[in-house]
């Protein structure tokens, strides 16, 4: 979806500022909602890539005004609502007024070390062959659905080079829809700067993104 | 500028809401904030792309919260104080505290009705020939300019058709950088709706922006 | 741009916002006015102008001559400016107006995703949600849905014109003349042309809407 | 770019007033309602802020980029299965399944983002910093790498080639930052303390021996 999450090539929002000796954590409530949403999120409630969608379904205003943990906490507030973990009179009295719909199965204190250890692998084994090869010059498409993809707009309808192929992996598009993990082959694709942001733009930079398959078309 | 203003094609905004029986202004401070920004346009020397662009100018997250005459009140700001009329320490003490500088002409109340029924022509005469006639296939440039451009963003790097040529127009991109007027051909370029949003797109739907001549590139 | 879908976000964002940017106002007019560069009474006649005499009632009555007199549709459509300043309406923001008629197979709108540009000298200032990140964002990759959100659907063939007005150039919808109106006079049909049938997210009222 | 509005400018980074104390309440809610309905269990709770505030950190990636100047053999694998070469010293997992290194050349520069979100190697630099998961660095970096590295204090000379990475899969990236100059002899451990954070995203350059002293 085109929300204010995807802000590649944007101005207006200043220099950047690094915090000297920044803590991991600016406060109290960011190491619970961090925990939280990790915990929750390997719950098998729901996927990464649907929190993504969510998170960045959230209205643009409110999502440019929020810090960051603060985001994760109203993403985690939606996700709560939207798989039935809670109902919005148990967020609002702040305690659950009815047990749980299935009995869930958290990640307790000694799985956590395993759990990080272990991660989540997105690789899947092939479909079908991959359509391109290292080296290849390809079009992204300029499809602009309403749900999710991780096709940045600075990018869309651009001609750019495959630098690598990655394998196939879970394809977000699709997950994070609940239609299936939907594998397909991902790729490194290079662009020059000038290509992305006209013939003016620095000519000594490039970009890359990773990019399935269905994001492109050959030249 | 690439900022929160160029919307067009974004999502996450939910639907339009129209309200009932809509006053003109909602609230005393509105017709005034409208009125000041009028009537300051002849003392202040700004032309329209100037006051466009301060407008425009500002951090995405502040623009996408504010009412539209909360921008209009802080654009108008920002041009007098680059122009030294005002400072924030008068504003802050709602007097003001030093003499005014000179100013060509103050807008007195018989000029209204002259220079609202004038308003502001931008068409210019020329001599040099229009690039492009109608029917012409035409691609609009990928350009990323820090400063004001009319070009917004979901149009660069797509064909188009001239429909009409609406004669030389003064140029903004050069105007509102005090560059002078900069008179350039002025274009309607009807886009089909499938070349911007992708093949999905509502067959029966077009878009047609005005671009001037700078702006496009025979495709 | 506030954030419409937020209703509390909006309301109470914006009592602490508003009474500050009263504060504000006042403030500003105050310093503007001591230093000489703004008249008061000037003011006064700005707001008079566009909140009680310029309004979406001037671009009713041209589309009313449109419908009534087919010299008059045939000059508005070459040429929009002088033909709209034939019924006595020019000026700021409506310098160079471009009239773009709807028929059965055509169904035109306007934006500005930009800003807000508008044509006052025929329709005032611009409403709130044409000014707003939902319309400007949507009108132009999703007009059905934006149509919808008025209540108005098109049959599924009918091409949808959207205008986006990034130059000086202001729009005018000329909606289609409603059946059952022969022999009306200039006025009655004036009254069956909304605002919002001359941005081209409505359309025009029927005899029957009038009863 | 007037910056007048720096205050508000700040505001929409950092939780001000208002914000922080109703994070810590709807924060606080939810707990209490995954707790109680048994979905969380306090404990780990802790357990993953502790490793991720203590254990997880730069210095994990600053040991690769270390090992990596020493040793061509690992240097070779990293560039060739980053995965695999960082699980050798026991690094991987989270946000580090799909690794992938970046080599810093005399005339090729490395920097990574995530303009969508905030993707970040966790498994060796722990949890990104906040200027990282900020627009500004998210907006400006695709397309104006050389003044995010302006406002780092960073020039590089004009025709050094800057390849930008935005990670818009879970790929990783790791920057190999290019030894610096007078390290001859030094151990694995003293030429990690060369490797800064920002080193291994590309927004910084590595420590001189000087800066040690």
């Amino acid at each position: 979806m085109n929300g204010a999450a995807d802000m590649g090539g944007m101005h207006g929002f200043g220099p950047v500022e690094p915090e000297p000796n920044e803590p991991v954590f600016h406060a109290d409530w960011e190491k619970k909602a961090f925990a939280l949403n990790i915990a929750i999120g390997c719950a098998g409630i729901w996927n990464l890539d649907a929190f993504r969608f969510e998170r960045e379904s959230i209205s643009p205003p409110e999502y440019l005004n929020r810090s960051y943990y603060g985001l994760w906490v109203v993403t985690l507030e939606r996700m709560m609502l939207k798989y039935g973990v809670a109902t919005p009179e148990e967020i609002a009295a702040g305690r659950p007024l009815a047990p749980p719909k299935k009995t869930p199965r958290p990640v307790t204190a000694d799985q956590v070390a395993t759990m990080i250890r272990h991660g989540s692998p997105y690789d899947r084994p092939a479909p079908s062959p991959a359509l391109f090869k290292v080296g290849d010059r390809v079009r992204t498409k300029n499809n602009h659905p309403t749900t999710h993809t991780r096709l940045p707009r600075y990018a869309r309808g651009r001609v750019g080079e495959v630098v690598r192929i990655v394998g196939c992996h879970v394809f977000p598009d699709s997950h994070s829809q609940n239609i299936g993990e939907d594998p397909h082959w991902l790729y490194t694709v290079r662009f020059d700067g000038r290509e992305l942001w006209g013939e003016d733009a620095d000519p000594s930079v490039r970009v890359a993104i990773e990019a399935w398959e269905p994001y492109l078309e050959p030249l | 500028m690439n900022g929160a203003h160029d919307m067009g094609g974004m999502h996450g905004f939910g639907p339009v809401e129209p309200e009932p029986n809509e006053p003109v202004f909602h609230g005393e401070w509105e017709k005034r904030a409208f009125a000041l920004t009028l009537a300051m346009g002849m003392p202040g020397g700004w032309n329209i792309d100037m006051s466009r662009f301060a407008r425009e100018n500002r951090p995405p997250g502040d623009y996408l919260s504010m009412t539209y005459y909360q921008i209009w009140l802080a654009g108008l700001i920002d041009l007098m104080k680059e122009r030294g009329l005002v400072s924030d320490d008068e504003i802050a003490a709602g007097h003001s505290l030093r003499p005014a500088k000179p100013v060509k002409r103050v807008l007195s109340p018989a000029d209204v009705a002259q220079t609202l029924h004038r308003g502001g022509p931008t068409a210019r005469e020329t001599n040099s020939k229009a690039a492009f006639a109608a029917g012409d296939k035409v691609r609009a440039k990928v350009i990323n300019p820090l400063t004001h451009t009319r070009l917004p963003r979901y149009v660069r790097g797509r064909v188009g058709v001239i429909e009409s040529v609406r004669g030389c127009h003064v140029f903004p991109d050069s105007n509102s950088q005090g560059l002078g007027e900069d008179p350039r051909w002025l274009y309607t370029v009807k886009f089909d709706g499938r070349e911007l949003w992708g093949a999905d797109t509502d067959p029966t739907l077009s878009v047609s922006i005005d671009a001037w001549e700078p702006y496009l590139v025979r495709a | 741009m506030s954030g419409h879908d937020h209703h509390d976000h909006h309301h109470d964002h914006d009592h602490s916002e508003l009474s500050e940017t009263q504060l504000r106002v006042r403030a500003l007019e105050t310093v503007l006015t001591e230093k000489g560069y703004v008249d008061p009474a000037a003011l006064d006649v700005l707001i008079e102008t566009y909140e009680k005499k310029v309004g979406p009632r001037n671009g009713a009555r041209v589309v009313a001559k449109a419908w009534a007199d087919p010299a008059y549709r045939e000059r508005l459509l070459k040429n929009g400016t002088p033909a709209i300043a034939e019924v006595g309406y020019a000026g700021r923001q409506g310098e160079h107006i471009v009239a773009v008629e709807n028929t059965p197979k055509r169904h035109n709108m306007v934006v500005c995703t930009l800003c807000s540009c508008y044509p006052w000298p025929v329709l005032g200032l611009p409403p709130v949600w044409y000014k707003a990140a939902p319309y400007r964002a949507r009108a132009v990759n999703d007009p059905r849905g934006v149509l919808a959100d008025f209540g108005v659907a098109l049959p599924q063939d009918t091409e949808i014109r959207v205008w986006d007005s990034t130059a000086e150039l202001r729009y005018l919808v000329i909606p289609m003349r409603p059946a059952g109106t022969e022999g009306w006079s200039e006025e009655k049909l004036a009254e069956l042309v909304t605002r919002d049938s001359m941005i081209g997210t409505g359309l025009a009222k029927s005899p029957a809407d009038l009863k | 770019m007037t910056h007048d509005h720096h205050d508000d400018h700040h505001h929409s980074h950092h939780d001000h007033g208002s914000d922080l104390t109703e994070m810590q309440l709807r924060t606080r809610a939810l707990e209490t309602i995954l707790l109680e309905k048994g979905y969380i269990d306090p404990a780990a709770l802790d357990e993953l802020v502790d490793i991720y505030e203590k254990k997880i950190g730069p210095r994990n990636g600053a040991q690769v980029v270390a090992k990596a100047w020493v040793d061509p053999k690992f240097r070779k694998l990293l560039f060739e299965d980053g995965t695999a070469a960082i699980g050798s010293l026991g690094f991987g997992g989270r946000s580090g399944n799909h690794l992938v290194a970046l080599e810093n050349t005399p005339t090729v520069h490395n920097m990574v983002v995530c303009t969508l979100c905030s993707c970040y190697p966790w498994a060796v630099l722990g949890l990104p910093p906040l200027w990282y998961k900020s627009a500004p660095y998210r907006a400006r970096t695709v397309a104006d790498p050389r003044g995010v590295l302006r406002d780092f204090g960073v020039e590089l000379p004009k025709d050094t080639e800057i390849q930008v990475w935005d990670s818009t899969a879970e790929l990783r990236y790791l920057v190999v930052p290019m030894r610096p100059a007078g390290t001859e002899g030094w151990s694995e451990e003293k030429l990690a303390e060369l490797v800064t954070r920002d080193s291994m995203i590309g927004t910084g350059l590595p420590k001189q021996p000087k800066d040690l002293q």
